[in-house]
């Protein structure tokens, strides 16, 4: 860590999130593919990390991205049904759905964390997903509830 | 105080400027409306040069080049001749195209010029003021001719009008030449098009509407509307607002 | 009918069983609980004749899940003709569910264990006692009627049982283990499913993000990660915990708060649908963190979400190893 | 004649692609000619498909990508046929390859040409909804991802040609003229939509809000013109009440239509009504219908829900006239109800839901083809082999032989590969080349040299994104070498500069910052792989579709997305670790589970290509479902056809039959299966070996416990009576017959139709009527669910004076006895409440599962069944044969209730997706897989659970006890085990945990 992350960021409006976004690989990242092939726009706060199914993204992905300093996290998979490996996003949203309860009980901002499902062909559904959750997490203001106090 | 014109006039430097000087040289008199911009030739004379001209007030605007033939830089008027078309095209759309007006004069035709000039003045006269012109314009006019400037300019009519003559009179890439009713069928098409969308960008300037709220401003079919913010949406100039009940806007990128 | 006499008959029920099991070799060994070798605690024991039945005990301190023991070392001993161990085990009702969750995930073999159930009439809350009696040396602990009677030197306190009793004993429904009489002998019942309305902790849900965060982060600030939570855990037999593993190195180990808040915050994830809600967690945590809302929140998870409570028999798929299409996704984000 | 081993495909739908992986899969040289710019056919425009409501786009693509870039696939687009000549095994087609005007193979597909294009043509993707520029690509996600120039509309300005960076715009392509030389010839053309001509009744084209169902089905697709939102043409308001008609130019006898049921128009204008309403709940779709098709499998579960979820209304009437309210676009639709109402009600927008019509290029294939046409205009098949046309060596699938669905195209596709197999096995691999590669250097141990190229993609990139700043940053990154950037990373010399590098550099990782991986990864992965490297030690960083495309506004932005995506890459690239593809032997030989008709022709086939069947039947003797059925419907004699078949069976020497056999087990994986089974009277064992399971369990019929079956000699099952019709002639003297329908089929404990019972009770009405023409004849039905060309003999039975009389499901018809004759109330929708005396009343009993055997069989097989018990497929649509388990198929009435010539379909279709398998010696397996680390496993079973191709089961380890361990070859790498290991015990190679956690933490 070249600076260290303690620095207070105050929330005004120059200051913008980094989000890390876990796309599956075969529905949402064709998704977000679809939405540059169509030139719409969208924020460019998220940085895209290509998985092959929603069903691979672990816990410690999501927590540890939260601990490494990202301000948001997004995991995007293929709507229940039209996953490639059949019930991939079906598995994943068991465990989705335990962790954004403990997040919430714990008290972190339920923002902070994001699930979606974006088909192959929904590149405007991507794009209008990824301005929300954007916005959501720059209302929110930099994570400061996972920071390390020192390195 | 019977109501003087104001006409704008654009002359070619080696030909049109030239007559002028002649003219007056010759004392030859004519009305004192016109305001002469020299230009190196007809040919330099952008669509948007005539519309904005138009849009800031002036009642009447006359384009002189050299004849056809004459141009010291060879094509240069025939340039002139199909961009002047385009315009009084796009014009015709709001029937003010018959303030506007091409010519040729050569450096010898001294007389040529101010009798033209003395008739066009007239002419102005007799039309009366641009309602785009004067301390209270009409608004609608001025979002016209708006339309009309970015819509002349859009690299699409560029790309046409550029080309026309290269694929009319000698041949296109394919080694055919292009039927000039069959290019016009395009170019006619496309102006029309392309001034109703940007009509529609330019009513969405201020607040996002319906195709509904367009057609009926721009009294043309919704369905043609529809199809315009189809094509605009795809250029990603526009895309979906909110939804009214059942009717969706559409708002301005 | 106080607390004294329960425990009495729960005594001499857990030995005549012992006894029997053990005189009919029915198990090989016995795992129970014997009197605690500090006050305020009680000790497992491994008893192999029938002789040492006797120090078999149950007082309302055995706060330690026996079933703790069964993985993942006890599989693997067997005995001198080689074929694996038949275990007996002193089974209130979470031990029991316990075992049927070890049974699921395939850690033990139910035909080798055999469960002295009992009706369990709760364990105390250590943690509330040892702040109140704050310094002082506990010499003695006992209990009398229904009052905890605690001596030291020249001081004696009573703590009335229904006050100090575990909060999560207070609203447990599963008294005694719910398995068939093939591996139960004594109290034993047959449970399809449980009613619970979570209303304990819905006082804490409805707090605002901010109070949450700040009552959790002053509950776990003192946590020293000295993992003993993870140590008494029942569910906790993995051999190589997420904490302690490397490449990659997920999770920091230094007493940070965020190293301490993620330790709980996966701890809960993995136990969501597989705690057994003992309190041995919180029991044996030195520094006398309360775990329980957590325990009753993971337990809460499991039955709202997927309609699960865990350990009811060792059949049912536990939530994380299934999944259904019409799973609830309120969660999700909607284009708005 | 010499044969040839390979086979022309024409026409690149869904059918065509399916049938040239099969192919392609087995050994053989395609060549798949496409008349359009791209590969896709009319599945690509569809927006969901049903029963499932997937996106259409989202199933079929990753088929197209890889039939585009298959190594055995030559895919010419836009190309015409001219002359074909030759016979069976050796024919020689004259092929005309119109030109594009740009070359395909520098085309990058960046689209800058199309957004300069100056003239607006009619977009034919989007229906004519839409425009797009003379220079095009169909659609966005087309395959091949090239430009053309639609030459009509063009006149010849040249700017495209100025703007490609590329450039690849060449006017004076000429087009090309081939002979290409192959041994079998499979049509998959697909169909023309009927559309309605000038002043038909219903406004189109005239009426702006009256549209068809393919245009509706481009405004309600999410990449189409309004981007998924449903509005009408007219205004483009939301159309509150949509009218949906049915049989437009289906079922019509008025000269305009066509006679014929276009089979799929039930099912898709319900799917269209449902997806209307899930997109925008404000619209009410109302559906007018005759009868009501949903034939196939869920599909009556799919028409339920749309009515009870989706609020779907249905009205059993045909529309007589359709009128515009002039000022607000709406439509007044007048109708006549079934009791006689005439009704006059006002919709916003009016869909038709047109037919199928035989390809416009119908009669001008079958000339140049050679193959006969049946009186429809569609393709003339052979009665008991649906895809064989009339001419030898050339077979046709998909709508181009009759109207049908996804399902049944897919089937049909693979089952004109598995009669392909029969013609020329002989002739596998003889004409595909195997690429020589380099060894791979050993780079273990090496410290990472990584080497970064960086895209501009003409201005796609570079317009946006500061790509040499990007490239300077790239250069500063720990471990990375050599930094470069060029104009197109894709282009085929730049592949040779990678190469270069490689070399000069020593690089043991290479990235390649520029587009989607999806469609460039195995480009870059081949040209590393020539260089030497280890396809895997490859990363791409998408900086064009996911950052330069997507914040032009924002330039700056944009590049610093740019340098942090490439850091990314750089960090997985350090953890990157050659990988190989693990290689299984395939043991040559098959078995066939069930010896009725699907077994058996399966069994021929696979004998026919000399592959060693082994036909395991439980019964004593052969035949199946279809033993008591004497002829179909189209009159193909049954009875005779399953002699034949026996005996054939019985006689070929590479067909091993067993019956009264029962499985004692059956382990194994794909390629490597060991079976025992006892069988014949004796109960002797039998052991062998054999790479693929082909399951044609069939089913049963119905046995009623409704209508006093069994209490009266005069009550039959369809089946008896069809038996009665052709022994003797006991029924000589009866009055009046009648027959109910949906006996055991559409209610609660069978929720679904068995397709075949409606056939059957024509069939049989149709052959009474014949013998005695004074018996009346009534069918009491729910709908009659003729679909294809199967309406024709419908229409002969009314005309043959048999009463059809319709009843609701709620009230059925009751049976009363006064001592021997029978009296059947019925409450009908038109005549009202009718008692109808009868002296043989005959049911039509429907298909149920054979429940306990599928269930062992399916737990021995560890294959999942559907809540019917019947066999659930791997993926309805695009995989109908095969299972989620690799190496196992099924056939026949196990999978569905169907008829007769499915059956055959589905039995070649199970044999091709076999061959795929079974005509390699070894089979090469997916590289990122998945892999366990024993030490760390604690053997809890969840991934086990967890995976959906049963690739992992729990083994007992010397070492580390009960442990997880995965089976490479079912592996396929998609991680929902990984997710949920506590002890991080799996991981995916490819996507390892250090791999993601290097990416997370290269945050700055």
């Amino acid at each position: 860590m070249t600076e260290t992350v303690l620095e207070e960021k105050k929330i005004d409006e120059k200051w913008e999130p980094k989000i890390i976004a876990f796309l599956c690989n075969w529905c949402s990242y064709a998704g977000a593919d679809l939405a540059g092939v169509s030139r719409i726009q969208y924020p460019p706060n998220i940085r895209i990390v290509r998985v092959p199914c929603s069903g691979r993204v672990n816990p410690y992905f999501i927590i540890k991205s939260l601990v490494d300093g990202w301000d948001g996290v997004v995991v995007s998979g293929c709507h229940p049904g039209d996953c490639h490996y059949i019930s991939g996003n079906l598995v994943a949203r068991r465990r989705f759905a335990i962790l954004k309860e403990l997040l919430e009980f714990f008290g972190i901002e339920p923002g902070r964390v994001n699930f979606m499902w974006a088909s192959a062909a929904e590149g405007e559904r991507f794009a209008v997903l990824i301005r929300k959750v954007t916005k959501i997490v720059k209302e929110l203001g930099p994570n400061t509830k996972f920071q390390k106090e020192w390195c | 105080m019977s109501f003087e014109p104001k006409i704008l006039g654009f002359l070619c430097n080696w030909c049109s400027y030239a007559g002028a000087d002649l003219a007056g040289v010759s004392r030859m008199q004519y009305p004192p409306n016109i305001r002469v911009i020299r230009v190196m030739c007809s040919g330099r004379i952008d669509p948007k040069f005539i519309v904005e001209a138009l849009r800031v007030g002036a009642d009447g605007v006359i384009v002189l080049g050299c004849h056809l033939g004459d141009c010291h830089y060879l094509e240069g008027n025939y340039e002139a001749e199909k961009k002047f078309d385009m315009v009084k095209k796009f014009l015709k759309l709001i029937d003010f195209d018959n303030r506007v007006r091409l010519d040729w004069v050569s450096a010898s035709e001294g007389a040529r010029y101010a009798s033209m000039i003395t008739e066009f003045t007239d002419h102005i006269k007799t039309l009366g003021p641009s309602p785009a012109g004067g301390d209270n314009p009409d608004d609608e006019i001025l979002e016209e001719l708006k339309a009309i400037e970015e819509a002349a300019g859009s690299d699409r009519m560029r790309a046409l009008v550029g080309r026309e003559r290269k694929i009319t009179e000698q041949e296109n890439v394919y080694g055919e030449t292009v039927s000039l009713d069959k290019f016009n069928e395009i170019f006619d098409l496309a102006i029309k098009d392309e001034y109703n969308r940007h009509r529609i960008l330019g009513l969405l300037e201020k607040e996002s509407k319906s195709v509904k709220d367009l057609a009926k401003e721009l009294k043309i079919d919704s369905s043609i509307v529809l199809e315009h913010m189809i094509t605009l949406k795809s250029r990603g100039q526009v895309d979906f607002g909110e939804l009214l009940g059942i009717t969706p806007t559409f708002h301005k990128l | 009918m106080g607390i004294e006499t329960d425990n009495k008959e729960i005594i001499s029920s857990i030995r005549e069983n012992a006894k029997l099991l053990l005189s009919e070799n029915q198990v090989d060994v016995i795992i129970g609980y014997s009197e605690g070798t500090v006050p305020l605690s009680s000790t497992p024991i491994i008893i192999r004749k029938e002789e040492d039945v006797d120090k078999l005990i149950w007082n309302n301190l055995c706060y330690i899940n026996l079933a703790r023991y069964l993985a993942p070392l006890m599989p693997q001993l067997c005995d001198s003709e080689g074929n694996s161990l038949k275990i007996g085990i002193v089974a209130k009702g979470c031990v029991g569910r316990a075992v049927n969750l070890l049974a699921v995930e395939k850690q033990i073999d139910l035909d080798n264990i055999k469960m002295i159930g009992f009706n369990c009439n709760g364990i105390v809350n250590r943690s509330k006692i040892d702040l109140e009696i704050g310094e002082k040396e506990i010499l003695d602990v006992s209990i009398s009627g229904d009052d905890i009677i605690v001596k030291g030197h020249n001081w004696e306190k009573k703590f009335p049982y229904d006050q100090y009793i575990n909060e999560l004993c207070k609203v447990c429904q599963i008294k005694s283990p719910s398995a068939t009489d093939a591996n139960c002998i004594g109290e034993c019942q047959e449970l399809e499913s449980i009613h619970d309305e979570f209303s304990d902790i819905a006082e804490f849900e409805s707090k605002s993000a901010d109070e949450k965060w700040a009552y959790i982060k002053d509950a776990l600030q003192v946590c020293t990660l000295c993992y003993s939570c993870r140590q008494a855990c029942p569910m906790c037999y993995c051999n190589l915990c997420f904490v302690d593993q490397n490449m990659p190195t997920w999770f920091g180990k230094t007493t940070q708060f965020t190293d301490i808040f993620t330790f709980h915050l996966i701890r809960a994830q993995h136990l969501a649908g597989r705690c057994v809600a003992c309190g041995a967690c919180s029991s044996v945590c030195p520094v006398g963190i309360d775990l329980n809302i957590i325990t009753r929140k993971l337990e809460k998870i499991a039955k709202e979400r997927f309609d699960y409570t865990s350990g009811l028999n060792a059949e049912t798929i536990p939530p994380m190893m299934d999944f259904k299409m019409e799973d609830e996704e309120e969660f999700m984000l909607e284009e708005d | 004649m010499e044969k040839v081993g390979a086979v022309m495909v024409v026409g690149a739908g869904i059918g065509g692609s399916q049938t040239s992986l099969d192919l392609g899969d087995s050994g053989y040289r395609v060549y798949l000619i496409e008349s359009t710019t791209s590969i896709g056919g009319v599945m690509a425009q569809l927006d969901k498909t049903f029963p499932t409501n997937d996106c259409a786009m989202c199933i079929v693509s990753p088929k197209l990508v890889e039939t585009g870039r298959h190594q055995n696939i030559d895919l010419s687009i836009n190309c015409e046929i001219l002359d074909v000549s030759g016979e069976a095994g050796n024919f020689t087609v004259k092929v005309k390859k119109k030109s594009l005007y740009i070359n395909p193979d520098i085309c990058t597909g960046c689209g800058v040409c199309g957004r300069n294009c100056p003239v607006e043509a009619i977009d034919i993707f989007n229906e004519g909804i839409a425009r797009y520029a003379a220079t095009f690509v169909k659609y966005p996600q087309a395959v091949p991802l090239v430009y053309a120039i639609n030459k009509e509309c063009c006149i010849g300005c040249g700017v495209c040609a100025g703007v490609c960076k590329a450039k690849a715009v060449e006017y004076e392509r000429e087009d090309e003229e081939v002979d290409i030389n192959v041994g079998s010839i499979v049509l998959a053309p697909g169909f023309d939509e009927f559309i309605p001509q000038q002043a038909n009744k219903y406004g189109y084209g005239k009426y702006k809000n009256v549209v068809t169902s393919i245009e509706f089905e481009r405004i309600l697709s999410a990449s189409g013109p309004y981007a998924g939102r449903v509005l009408r043409p007219s205004d483009g308001d939301i159309p509150e009440k949509v009218a949906f008609l049915q049989c437009i130019g289906s079922r019509d006898y008025t000269g305009e239509g066509q006679p014929y049921c276009s089979s799929v128009c039930c099912m898709y204008t319900a799917k269209e009504a449902v997806i209307a309403h899930e997109h925008q709940h404000e619209v009410k779709p109302t559906i007018f219908s005759m009868d009501i098709r949903a034939y196939g499998k869920d599909f009556d579960k799919y028409i339920i829900r749309a009515q009870e979820e989706y609020g779907i209304r249905y009205i059993r009437s045909r529309i007589s006239s359709i009128t515009e309210v002039s000022e607000t676009k709406d439509l007044k639709l007048r109708y006549e109800t079934e009791d006689g109402k005439v009704i006059e009600e006002d919709y916003n927008m009016v869909v038709l839901g047109v037919g199928l019509n035989p390809p416009d290029d119908a009669k001008y294939l079958a000339e140049k083809f050679g193959i006969e046409l049946n009186e429809f205009g569609f393709a003339k098949t052979d009665v008991f082999n649906p895809v064989q046309t009339s001419r030898p060596g050339i077979f046709a699938c998909g709508a181009f032989s009759q109207p049908k669905d996804i399902p049944e195209t897919v089937t049909q596709a693979s089952a004109a590969a598995g009669c392909v197999h029969q013609i020329l096995y002989e002739k596998r691999g003889t004409l595909i080349t195997e690429k020589t590669l380099p060894p791979e250097i050993f780079v273990a141990g090496q410290p990472p040299r990584i080497g970064v190229f960086v895209c501009h993609c003409g201005i796609n990139i570079g317009g946006y994104v500061d790509v040499p700043e990007v490239t300077r940053y790239a250069s500063t990154l720990p471990n990375v070498v050599m930094a470069d950037r060029n104009l197109y990373t894709c282009s085929a010399d730049t592949q040779g500069i990678i190469k270069e590098k490689i070399e000069e550099y020593h690089l043991n990782r290479v990235i390649v910052a520029s587009c989607t991986p999806r469609t460039h990864e195995p480009l870059f992965q081949e040209t590393i792989r020539e260089a030497g490297l280890n396809r895997y030690l490859f990363q791409m960083a998408n900086i064009r579709d996911q950052c330069s495309w997507v914040h032009m506004k924002q330039p700056e932005e944009a590049t610093q997305k740019a340098k942090d995506l490439v850091r990314m890459a750089v960090n997985k690239a350090r953890r990157l670790a050659p990988i190989d593809r693990i290689k299984l032997e395939v043991t040559q030989k098959s078995m066939v589970i069930g010896g009725g008709i699907s077994g058996m022709v399966a069994a021929l086939n696979f004998a026919s290509q000399e592959i060693e069947t082994h036909l395991v039947e439980k019964e004593t003797e052969l035949g199946g479902f279809a033993k008591h059925i004497y002829h179909t419907l189209e009159g193909g004699d049954v009875q005779a056809y399953l002699k034949d078949l026996i005996e054939q069976v019985k006689s070929n020497k590479f067909v091993h039959v067993y019956t009264n056999a029962e499985i004692e087990s059956l382990d194994g994986y794909i390629g490597n299966f060991k079976t025992s089974v006892i069988h014949g009277p004796k109960k002797e064992r039998a052991e062998f070996d054999h790479g693929a399971v082909i399951v044609a369990t069939g089913a049963k019929e119905y046995k009623p416990k409704e209508f006093l079956y069994g209490q009266y000699k005069n009550v039959v099952l369809q089946s008896e009576l069809e038996e009665l019709l052709n022994t003797d002639s006991v029924i000589k003297n009866k009055k009046s017959v009648v027959m109910i329908q949906c006996v055991g089929s559409r209610n609660d404990e069978h929720p679904y139709c068995s397709k075949m019972c409606c056939t059957e009770a024509i069939k049989n009405a149709l052959l009474v009527k014949k013998l005695y023409p004074s018996t009346e004849v009534t069918i009491l039905f729910r709908d009659i669910r003729t679909y294809g060309f199967k309406e024709k003999y419908y229409r002969k039975a009314r005309e043959e004076g048999i009463i059809f009389l319709r009843y609701d499901e709620d009230n059925p018809p009751e049976i009363i006895t006064e001592d021997s004759s029978l009296n059947v109330k019925v409450k009908t929708a038109k005549a009202g409440d009718l008692s109808i005396p009868t002296d043989l009343l005959v049911l039509s009993a429907g298909i149920v599962a054979s429940h306990e055997e599928n269930e062992e069989l399916a737990k021995m097989l560890k294959v999942p069944l559907n809540d019917d018990n019947f066999y659930l497929e791997a993926h309805v649509k695009l995989r109908p044969v095969d299972f989620a388990t690799e190496g196992i198929f099924v056939a026949g009435l196990a999978h569905c209730p169907k008829t007769i010539e499915d059956s055959i379909s589905q039995a070649n279709a199970a044999v091709s997706r076999a061959c795929t398998i079974l005509s390699k010696d070894e089979i090469e397996v997916e590289g990122k897989t998945a892999v366990i680390d024993m030490s760390r496993c604690i053997g809890c079973g969840m991934c086990v659970e967890n995976c959906a191709y049963n690739a992992i089961e729990l083994i007992e380890d010397r070492h580390f006890g009960l442990v997880a361990s995965i089976n490479q070859a079912l592996c396929k790498g998609c991680g929902a085990c990984s997710g949920n290991c506590r002890c991080s015990a799996i991981d995916i190679l490819g996507f390892t945990s250090e791999q993601i956690y290097s990416m997370i933490t290269a945050r700055l």
